[in-house]
């Protein structure tokens, strides 16, 4: 694939990532929602850079705020808003909501609303990738907060040990709810914290698609081909609260001004338009054009109808 | 008396806390500059400093466990777990540690440690964050339980838990965090382990604990519309139980319904049908009733969520029909 | 039939598993090289090499978490716990993964795992080697919960366990695995969820689970010679509880003896005790008597230890006073 | 303390542990413990090298395995026997047993039966002495198994963001049970794990007491000055198994006696020999004294009543 296609393909689906994040929000302010709601609206060429270096067989284990990495990995956007919004045809018929989006066959294999849980599972998965002698190769998403979690090392000890496909992906987007990781460690770079198991880790711009997927392709081979697991440190930033309703008092709004102006849809953007491969209109009408899907799938997920109470009961086991 | 909701109680009972004992401190995420997420511990950063009011990573073993070293050196921390589902990454420090402490040294080592936390359904939160854990700490010994309904009682029974020598688990729930009402000021302590009456009546007895004890209330005024006088307790307290309480107002009533948030099976209500039995096994004209969550994860749509849980007609359908059969 | 121990029958049913599906791993801390600190995985890495029986490091929360993964694909790993107290450092996953995934993705996502761990006292191993935890399993939804006492329903049950296509908490006794009996080979399932009448008698119903089953049909026997017929039931499972058992046994006798290893309050006997008030009300002749372990950590002190345990005379004393009063 | 008078009074509080573990296996032989009994023969170097840089008003928090320590630190040797016998003189009146020896008097807070639980303990403890503004400080003795415990991770990474004054012991004996760490970590050495975290760390010769006790030192400097926790990594081996009744398949008759050719007793009386401090028949006397006392030790905690059964309902809360 030449780099002009994909960095274009790129830009697409990160409008869709952030279109999808902004409907959602919507969904949220109108009532329509359950629980709460935590966007990835500035952390989308994560999402998309790291899941781009994936395959359709290869699987993902994200986080609470990991429906932009689930649409990347092909999960349909109307089935993730009719679970959001609690219709029979979400992804788990309604059950499971916004922090449990299981799509198996896009290999979505769990959104998590535990810190950290997500990643011994994706170890479990990149153990049955390998016991399979398939070439599938498992990515987890999760944050900055989540490298303090036993969990998260308890994992990367697995991986290191038994040589796992597996590419862990760290989104520091230097919060954790309302707290500075930089509080809560004493590094600046959460790539060290491979050094304990001897995992290769690289610490990249997370808001550059383009360094992304390079480095996520890197690991991505190198889980392939049976050299086992790699860290990436993404540094980001969400330019939304934790979760709608966060009043944001931790940060200056000069602070948030300054990620948005490094944003990487504007980043994106404005490489394509300096390389000459996109004009300005040219992404106005790819941002339309993605916000219309959403916007019809949207539609569609609300014209479908709740589940019946008796489902409650099914599936427990 | 001043009226606060139950948040500000619990806020107000953590301040006077602090400010009447120097080893007192309070630690948790978020729970320094933001305040708490459900504002709790809001502004104790700023009176009593970062040394009495710490922030911690996302460790909850690791704190938790350092939070039992700290108290058996004579501090008195207060840990907030920010939802009850994440006791599941530190029950260790928990269960095996500051619950047997105390015996396994026999009683040369203490533990005065209180855990906070938020815990019930009914916000569409969905099967990891909705969930109601009490009994899962009732039934270790060593651990003493508490889930205050009122705010005067969240005060009063926070105080004590900070008081008490032992480790402590404190249930808030995330419903009642905006619920008002009349809150004494200045030190006030409402002893762990005694269940209140919060209405009178002779014809069955409703019992509740935390949420469900508005339920409950709420379930006793239709009764009184149908000619039944129900009877409210609000348990307070699974450790220590005050089953005596309870005794009490069937030896009137004969009759039980037990209001229950947490799912159906092996939860508390069924030690305390179990308790009944055994002691006020000549005074029972009827059976002891559970109404409870059924025995499935929290569903998300909250339609499917609300027909899983108890509710006001459950309860009232359920002291009708033992007025009515027994 | 041959003769096995408790801990022969259970390596059968491993052996059994691996051989029968490729999809059956066996995982754990020293179950591979060395075969299982109560040899109940030995063999099996000889026989079926490394990728099928798999060492761990000592990170329950990492590998239950990895064992969850690999389930949700396909396999059917068997988990070794070592002592059921460690589960306390991997409750996330049992509790907040294991048991919801099903749930949370509308049975899309299974997770036909098999969590084998030994519990129980008896053997002055302290109060962090010697707890039983069933119950706190078992009010979780979404796990089954299977604790076999003969050695032919540990065979049995395991290979029901390994066939389920969600998860089980398959719990071992620490004092039952030189146990000896009767163990058919090949393929023996006994389906979870049936508790077993292992005894007839009319007079008194005794209901114990795994090595508690041992103290009932000793006082059984004591009964009998006291002109008292005890019928004998052992429950097997936790989750599905099969009460129907029960509930026959008592239509006959009217009275009822639960037998509980873990501690007094909360545990799975109040929830049969509350059951059976619910559902055979009018058969109950007496109230439910519980003969548990006291509320208190174990001791380490074998006397102590056994002074807070059930013991035969506990049992028959029990038994004889429903029979007498009642 | 000169180094002469140190050494030697370390070899005579190494023969105390030697004889107060082989006193406990002849209990455990006899039938008179209860449980498992898991014996620290082979790494008396550590515990008294470690604990000899401490005061005593510092704290230590210990393993199953950590009785030898518990001595080191002053602990009675006839109250923990009492405890392990059950006894009402016992350390918890016979309530705790052998893995759950507490004595807050001579800072022993607590051997511990869950692997890795005492170190976020030790943290607390750190914490504590910190708050108080004492200069206390705490050490805390775990084994090579247990960095792959998440209560490890996390306790590690508190002690560095908060600056405790906690020592961390790593007694890196090659197996955890009947695993060797080999197989359970990439690296040769666990002191890697320290940079994680950015805490200072050093592998030493566990059985040079000498060498520990001066690792230690620095440490306990470190910590004692503000200077905040450090990660010692003391390799070293026992020479018996796991617990009583270890068939030690795991390993070769050769390699137990490769180790103890190097053990540390005959490697600290050889020195001392070679250097003139002591001759190789006040060394038997020595050790002969402590065998005297730790056996009347023994004899007095056998003669004590064990305590009522009322006693097992006291204290639970
Ligand atoms: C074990 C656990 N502890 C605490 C929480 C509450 N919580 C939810 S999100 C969050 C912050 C996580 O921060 P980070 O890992 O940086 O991810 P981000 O939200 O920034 O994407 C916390 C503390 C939780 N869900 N699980
Ligand atoms: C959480 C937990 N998992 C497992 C065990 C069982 N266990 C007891 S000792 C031990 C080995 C620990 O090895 P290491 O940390 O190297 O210490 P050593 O015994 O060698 O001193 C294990 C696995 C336990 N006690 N706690
Ligand atoms: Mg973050
Ligand atoms: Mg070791």
């Amino acid at each position: 694939m030449g780099e002009q296609d994909w960095r274009v393909g790129a830009l697409s689906e990160m409008y869709r990532i952030r279109a999808f994040e902004e409907q959602s929000a919507d969904f949220y302010r109108q009532g329509l929602l359950g629980g709460s709601l935590h966007l990835g609206i500035g952390q989308e060429a994560v999402a998309v850079g790291a899941v781009g270096a994936l395959r359709s067989a290869d699987q993902v284990t994200m986080t609470y705020r990991g429906r932009g990495q689930a649409l990347a990995k092909g999960v349909s956007a109307a089935a993730m808003f009719a679970e959001m919004l609690g219709r029979s045809t979400g992804t788990s018929h309604g059950k499971g909501g916004p922090m449990h989006i299981y799509s198996p066959e896009a290999g979505a294999m769990g959104t998590n609303a535990i810190v950290a849980a997500g990643i011994p599972i994706a170890a479990g998965l990149a153990l049955a990738a390998q016991l399979d002698e398939s070439d599938r190769v498992v990515m987890t998403f999760f944050g900055d907060g989540a490298v303090n979690q036993g969990a998260f090392h308890e994992a990367m000890n697995l991986a290191a040990i038994w040589k796992l496909p597996l590419v862990l992906i760290c989104e520091n987007n230097l919060y954790s709810e309302m707290t500075p990781i930089r509080e809560m460690v004493v590094q600046d770079d959460l790539a060290d914290r491979a050094k304990a198991y001897a995992i290769p880790a690289a610490v990249v711009d997370g808001n550059d698609v383009v360094v992304v997927r390079q480095a996520a392709e890197e690991a991505v081979q190198r889980a392939r081909s049976g050299q086992g697991p790699t860290f990436l440190e993404c540094k980001t930033y969400r330019l939304v609260g934790h979760m709608l309703g966060d009043p944001e008092v931790y940060r200056t709004r000069d602070e948030v001004e300054r990620w948005a102006a490094n944003g990487p849809l504007v980043r994106l953007e404005a490489s394509l338009v300096r390389d000459g491969r996109l004009t300005a209109k040219a992404c106005e009408e790819m941002q339309a054009a993605a916000r219309e899907e959403i916007q019809a799938a949207a539609a569609q997920a609300l014209a479908e109808p709740e589940p019946d109470v008796a489902q409650a009961l099914t599936h427990v086991f | 008396m001043p009226e606060m909701s139950y948040a500000q109680a619990l806020n107000d009972a953590l301040g006077q806390a602090l400010a009447n004992d120097p080893k007192v401190l309070v630690m948790g995420e978020d729970i320094g500059h933001h305040g708490g997420v459900f504002a709790v511990t809001k502004g104790l950063l700023e009176r009593f400093g970062p040394k009495r009011v710490i922030d911690t990573p996302i460790s909850e073993s690791g704190f938790l466990g350092a939070a039992i070293g700290a108290a058996t050196v004579g501090y008195r921390p207060v840990v907030e777990l920010m939802w009850v589902d994440f006791a599941m990454v530190a029950m260790d420090p928990i269960v095996n540690q500051a619950a047997k402490t105390s015996y396994m040294s026999d009683g040369r080592v203490k533990v005065p440690l209180v855990i906070r936390t938020q815990q019930g359904a009914g916000r569409g939160n969905g099967a990891q964050h909705s969930q109601s854990l009490e009994t899962m700490f009732a039934q270790v010994p060593g651990l003493k339980v508490a889930a205050p309904f009122e705010p005067a009682d969240a005060k009063g029974m926070l105080m004590a838990a900070v008081e008490d020598d032992g480790p402590v688990i404190f249930l808030e729930h995330k419903l009642l965090y905006t619920r008002k009402g009349d809150v004494p000021g200045g030190r006030h302590v409402v002893p762990l382990g005694k269940a209140k009456v919060s209405r009178l009546g002779q014809d069955v007895t409703l019992v509740g604990l935390s949420r469900m004890v508005e339920l409950a209330e709420t379930a006793a005024k239709e009764l009184s519309r149908q000619g039944v006088e129900a009877e409210v307790i609000d348990l307070r307290c699974l450790v220590p139980l005050d089953i005596e309480t309870i005794r009490v107002s069937l030896q009137k009533t004969g009759r039980v319904v037990l209001v229950q948030e947490a799912h159906r099976s092996f939860g508390w209500a069924a030690e305390v049908s179990a308790r009944l039995m055994e002691d006020s096994f000549d005074d029972l004209k009827a059976p002891v009733r559970r109404i409870t969550s059924e025995d499935v994860p929290f569903p998300y749509n909250q339609r499917l969520e609300a027909s899983v849980m108890p509710s006001v007609p459950k309860v009232v359908a359920a002291a009708l029909s033992l007025c009515q059969d027994y």
